[in-house]
């Protein structure tokens, strides 16, 4: 268990590597990284100035062991928009972010794991029916549209929730609707087909067999079987969450790190554009780690592999 | 074929301390071998011309491996397996190509082996197409033949495979193997994915088909009723070696190992007054990534010896043609 | 005929054989979704057929009718049937130029990820090995990271455009054809007729291309239509984000996200493209997914 | 007749459909059998016979939606159980009959313990304390013969062999002592020196409880080991029944008889097995008629038009057949 779980540490940090490489890369692939970083009236001591002090006069190594060894020291740059260290700028907005993903990824959960489930047992019927309409709607509507759409009915024609920014709980609700919706239709799927197909299996017939009723069998039997895919979904699902804060948080001007990512992209602020995808990627990697521990925990069949 | 045709001593396949060991690793980037399956273990037997060798044994006793090495789906660990005196693992060019023409198999399942895209007359073309110049008409013409032999209509020939049943279907694969008009068709557990009442359709027309066209067979099955129906000799293997090899007849009358017993005891007769000479045997067949020391059988025989835990017991022939690896003899 | 029931005791199911073993249940070919069918067509000629139909330039600016309401709405005019944005320019005529942007981009970004995806997966399936290994870290690595920043680092350092927003959807996309297709290749694989391609005498190419590409190419092609309306929300999300085709060339999603800042007063310029992009995706995934009831029962949600 | 042990379970007229995209599949068309106290009833078929649909239908689980018990009675002790209620069915379900299906590699849960799911099936019978619970448990798997019933208890399926997990479902099935057990092909999956093992453990259970037993097989060397009586199944429906000596050495149905003579034996080699031809018809599309008529060596036209009568042709035994003259039982 322990070595599965170094195994999959250093695998991720190689892959923060990689990425790390693919980052340093693309800055130089479309010219000189300065040039992303100066603005439009820069002169050409500037440049000079510039290229000297952050070492892009010297070979293409020695700039890769600075970029590196700055991004273990946390030093991922300045934010050209910001005038502040990027990592900072990131650190200030990470806890708005916080306070809406687990919001909309715990309310996913809770509307997708029951109406997966009710769907699968009455399959065929209204419920299903229902339910499987539900889900094509959530993955055919974009998350930016439906949040649009959402402010122009409940706050601007019926007045009742705010349109945007952090504030009381009736800021939350539309964003949270907006984020958590495409991950409810997803993983209601997901839910229905794995039950269905666990709900087939020989060893429910013999649950059966023993005189165990149709509802213990299914919540207690099956659906501890139907959640493994779900559980190894999840890290796929986080990072669902984490791209679709980003469309989010814009639309409803919530001052979190996806915000900031759409920032970076429309200031073209390099330097923060990369401490962003980089650190979201730690997050990322890290929640994937706790995922695949969850995970051996629920299916002996790795647990003692 | 003329040169071959002169050695007429030699037997067709002569198979020589084969064995095959797979590696049992852990690990994913960094694969360390923990040790080896003996899937089989040094094993050696002869098939003649137009005859059929039975290999019988209990799941994990290494008979389908033996025919994957046969086949050149397994590279052996050790030993040969000699087609007329040639090393079959040893071939490259031409006599590859040959060799595949020679050598041909009918698998278990039908479901299974038919190319679900491929008309019934491309998977039966398939060994003439890659292995011989055929003409278009040429290679119709065989197919019809073939189709002919194993009973089915010809008009099958352009239809695909989901169109048949799983009696048809076999009949489709035998046509396959015939289609290059081979020397040796393996046939691994061959009925044993059909309805009891197709059975024996399919294990006459092997009959007829190796009466009419001089083939030899060896055969991989479970079933004992069925490896005495079709083989000519049988060859009991127990994790991974040969335990005894004899005739069929002599054999199913005088079972001489103790394992062939059991297993000639635990397969019920469809009988229900025939004597019950029960010898169940306690545990299961161990693991072969580590086999009993001596007999592999020792931990599971009733007569077990001293010395079966230490020795190994070879191969001895009690009468001509009736082998047998046991300390009792 | 082949026979069911000699499956029945077998519940239905097998491991062992494909859909295309088993007879085809009569009447599926009737339950094809006209609707989305119907959508799928217009969305196809609107786009071919924009030059001709559009009843203006998209591009065209004409301050005087900015922020004309639909046809239907008090103000509007027939002139402009879905009214007009900021600009004055005509919110049908974008709309149809719109339908190209999405199609081109999700017919490049499909033809080159789902082609990469093809190649490592049946390679990846059938080599196995190290190569198979190294190559499945590959797409689990893509498929748990928010590929999207990719997408956005990429817009930012090699400017936006259709090239970066078809790389970008590539790099999205490429790893869940990958892991699909090399499933199925093992499954083809594992199959007795590819053992006995090799006692044959068949090449490995002639293995691939005859025995194991073709009872793969359903479930590609069944792939391939379900994530059309995938790759037609990502690009209209790139647009929105400032990462995808640049201004002036009318996309749908830029469409949106030009509209937000005036839903009060036009909700039409944001919520009628938004409506669109639904619809069209709609009809794809009903599509796709009758596909895959017909073609391939066995491919459950990727 | 009347020293004979009572009859537990009776099934008059049942049907059984299955309503799938192919059309409604005829699984069980008409099956009457009657099985007594301590007694192994054989019902013997190829795949796709309905011989499994048969066993499901008598404990209500046919697969959901598709199948439906159309027509008939199940009659347990001369309740029925067709009409009973699905809770009501539940304390019928391992209590009074219980069932051992085919495939030990699936019929366990993955991700319980084989002690919880041995607990599970005993604390629905014995609501008693959990401490009594755990030694009747281990009890149970010795009782199957599995060493080390401890450890076993705390292992997961995934740690045993088949021939194991099969012993362990046996322990499950028998756990609330029920009057019927249906075994469903229950050593098809093992080799053939466990499934001796596994046959004799089947008997010395049966010996101990007087159990009643359904089983479920193609394989007429183990209903010569196993059955008291046979019933013979094809396409749907029962064409033979009878004492299991009488019908091996008199087979009456001309199915009956062309089976047992095409499959080969141990004892005693044949140049040449008599084979049947052609094969069953398709559940979802049957003949008026005999549905054996197209392979039969002695069909006629009103085989063809209509379906046979069962009739009795010695003691206790029956058979579906139009040459079968119709006499009355000899007593």
């Amino acid at each position: 268990m322990q070595r599965f779980i170094l195994r999959r540490l250093a695998q991720s940090v190689l892959l923060l590597f990689v990425l790390a490489l693919i980052v340093f890369a693309l800055a130089r692939v479309s010219g000189n990284p300065a040039d992303l970083l100066l603005r439009e009236d820069a002169t050409q001591e500037d440049r000079a100035h510039l290229l000297r002090a952050l070492g892009l006069d010297r070979p293409v190594h020695e700039q890769l062991y600075l970029f590196i060894s700055g991004a273990v020291r946390g030093d991922l740059g300045e934010s050209i928009r910001y005038r502040k260290p990027a990592t900072e700028v990131f650190f200030e907005r990470l806890p708005n972010t916080l306070r809406l993903l687990p919001l909309a990824m715990v309310g996913a959960l809770a509307l997708a794991i029951p109406l997966g489930v009710l769907a699968a047992v009455y399959r065929g019927t209204i419920v299903d029916r229902v339910s499987g309409a539900i889900a094509v709607l959530g993955i055919a509507t974009p998350s930016f549209w439906l949040g649009i759409v959402l402010i122009y009915i409940f706050s601007i024609k019926l007045g009742l929730l705010p349109s945007s920014r952090m504030g009381g709980p009736s800021h939350y609700v539309l964003p949270t609707i907006t984020l958590g919706l495409f991950l409810v239709a997803g993983m209601m799927r997901l839910v229905r087909s794995s039950l269905l197909e666990v709900m087939g299996s020989e060893f429910v017939k013999l649950a059966r067999l023993k005189g165990l009723s149709q509802t213990v069998v299914i919540w207690k039997h099956c659906l501890r079987n139907a959640l493994i895919p779900v559980t190894t979904l999840f890290g796929v699902y986080f990072a669902l969450l984490i791209t679709g804060a980003i469309v989010t948080e814009t639309v409803f001007a919530w001052p979190g790190v996806g915000r900031l990512t759409y920032e970076a992209v429309i200031f073209r602020d390099y330097p923060l554009l990369q401490a962003v995808i980089l650190l979201k990627a730690i997050i990322v990697l890290g929640v994937n780690l706790g995922v695949d521990i969850v995970y051996a925990y629920l299916d002996p069949r790795v647990r003692y592999a | 074929m003329l040169e071959d045709r002169a050695i007429a001593t030699e037997p067709l396949i002569r198979v020589e301390n084969l064995a095959k060991h797979f590696p049992v690793t852990r690990g994913v980037l960094i694969a360390r071998t923990t040790g080896h399956v003996k899937a089989v273990d040094g094993i050696s037997f002869t098939i003649g011309r137009q005859e059929t060798l039975g290999l019988v044994g209990e799941s994990g006793c290494g008979k389908t491996t033996t025919s994957r090495l046969l086949l050149r789906l397994e590279q052996p660990t050790a030993g040969r397996v000699l087609l007329d005196g040639q090393d079959v693992h040893a071939l490259r060019g031409a006599d590859l190509s040959r060799y595949h023409t020679r050598v041909q198999a009918v698998f278990q399942d039908p479901w299974s082996s038919l190319n679900p895209r491929l008309r019934v007359r491309e998977t039966i073309a398939e060994a003439l197409v890659v292995n011989r110049r055929v003409t278009r008409t040429g290679k119709l013409e065989r197919v019809e033949e073939v189709l002919h032999q194993v009973g089915l209509p010809l008009s099958a020939a352009a239809r695909y495979p989901h169109e048949f049943s799983g009696g048809q279907r076999q009949r489709i694969a035998l046509a396959s193997a015939l289609a290059a008009k081979p020397e040796l068709i393996v046939l691994d557990e061959p009925v044993s994915a059909l309805d009891v009442s197709i059975r024996a359709q399919i294990m006459n027309l092997l009959k007829d088909l190796q009466a009419r066209h001089q083939l030899s067979f060896l055969l991989v099955a479970h079933n004992l009723a069925t490896v005495r129906y079709i083989a000519h000799r049988t060859a009991v293997m127990y994790l991974g070696r040969i335990v005894e090899h004899a005739d069929t007849e002599s054999l199913y009358r005088r079972p001489l190992h103790p394992y062939t017993k059991a297993l000639f005891a635990a397969a019920l007769p469809a009988d229900p007054d025939a004597p019950r000479d029960d010898m169940i045997l306690s545990g299961e067949v161990p693991s072969p990534i580590d086999p009993p020391s001596g007999c592999h059988f020792h931990p599971r025989c009733p007569f077990a010896m001293e010395q079966c835990s230490r020795v190994d017991p070879a191969l001895k022939a009690m009468t001509p043609g009736h082998a047998v690896a046991c300390h009792l003899y | 005929m082949a026979r069911v029931e000699e499956r029945i005791d077998a519940g239905f199911a097998s491991t062992t054989t494909d859909a295309s073993d088993h007879p085809r249940p009569r009447g599926d070919l009737a339950r094809l979704p006209w609707v989305s069918f119907v959508i799928i067509a217009v969305m196809v000629l609107v786009a071919v057929l924009a030059p001709l139909i559009a009843p203006h330039s998209p591009t065209e600016q004409s301050l005087p009718d900015k922020l004309l309401p639909p046809a239907w709405e008090a103000g509007g005019s027939t002139k402009h049937l879905l009214g007009t944005d900021v600009l004055g320019r005509d919110l049908l005529s974008r709309l149809f130029y719109g339908a190209r942007v999405s199609l081109i981009v999700a017919a490049v970004a499909l033809l080159a990820g789902g082609g990469i995806g093809l190649i490592v997966g049946i390679v990846s399936g059938y080599l196995g090995g190290r190569t198979d290994s190294f190559l499945m870290r590959a797409v689990d690595a893509t498929l748990t990271f928010p590929t999207i920043l990719i997408a956005l680092l990429l817009a930012v350092s090699l400017g936006p455009g259709l090239r970066t927003i078809a790389i970008a959807i590539t790099v999205l996309i490429w790893a869940r054809f990958a892991r699909v297709v090399r499933g199925e290749v093992l499954a083809v694989k594992a199959r007795d007729f590819v053992a006995l391609a090799r006692v044959h005498g068949c090449s490995h190419l002639r293995i691939m291309a005859v025995h194991i590409v073709p009872n793969v190419l359903n479930t590609f092609m069944v792939l391939l239509t379900l994530h059309i309306g995938f790759v037609i929300i990502v690009e209209a999300s790139l647009s929105f984000l400032g990462a995808g085709i640049p201004p002036p060339t009318p996309s749908w999603g830029q469409m949106v996200s030009d509209g937000r800042s005036h839903i009060a007063s036009a909700w039409w310029l944001s919520v009628v493209p938004g409506a669109a992009i639904m619809l069209v995706v709609l009809a794809f995934n009903l599509f796709g997914d009758w596909l895959r009831d017909w073609l391939d029962p066995r491919l459950r949600q990727v | 007749m009347g020293t004979d042990p009572a009859v537990v379970l009776e099934v008059r007229g049942l049907r059984a459909y299955l309503y799938t995209r192919w059309g409604v599949v005829r699984a069980v068309d008409g099956v009457s059998f009657a099985l007594r106290e301590g007694e192994t009833l054989g019902l013997v078929g190829e795949s796709g016979c309905g011989k499994t649909m048969t066993g499901l239908s008598i404990v209500r689980l046919l697969p959901e939606p598709a199948g439906r018990i159309v027509e008939g009675q199940v009659l347990l002790e001369g309740e029925d159980l067709v009409t009973k209620s699905e809770a009501e069915m539940r304390r019928v379900r391992g209590r009074r009959v219980s069932m051992i299906l085919q495939d030990p590699q699936t019929s366990l849960n993955p991700v319980f313990t084989i002690g919880d799911q041995i607990l599970e099936a005993l604390r629905l019978h014995h609501p008693d304390g959990e401490s009594s619970l755990a030694a009747r448990a281990e009890e149970a798997l010795r009782r199957v013969k599995v060493a080390a019933p401890e450890q076993r208890m705390r292992a997961y399926p995934h740690q045993m062999s088949g021939g194991m997990k099969q012993r362990v479902v046996g322990a499950i099935a028998v756990a609330g002592e029920p009057l019927v057990l249906i075994a469903d092909e229950p050593t098809t999956a093992l080799d053939v020196t466990i499934q001796l093992q596994y046959l004799a453990l089947l008997k010395e259970i049966q010996a101990r409880t007087r159990l009643a037993m359904l089983f479920i097989t193609h394989d007429f060397g183990i209903v010569a080991r196993m059955c008291d009586r046979v019933a013979v199944m094809y396409a749907g429906r029962i064409v033979e029944t009878g004492p299991t000596r009488a019908l091996f050495r008199a087979p009456r149905h001309p199915y009956t008889e062309a089976l047992m003579a095409s499959v080969p034996r141990m004892e005693g080699s044949v140049a040449r097995l008599p084979s049947i031809e052609g094969q069953p018809p398709p559940l979802h599309d049957l003949p008026t008629g005999c549905r054996f008529a197209d392979r039969c060596a002695y069909v006629d036209d009103r085989c063809r038009r209509e379906y046979p009568p069962t009739m009795p042709v010695g003691p206790a035994h029956e058979a579906a057949c139009w040459r079968i003259e119709p006499s009355p039982p000899s007593r």
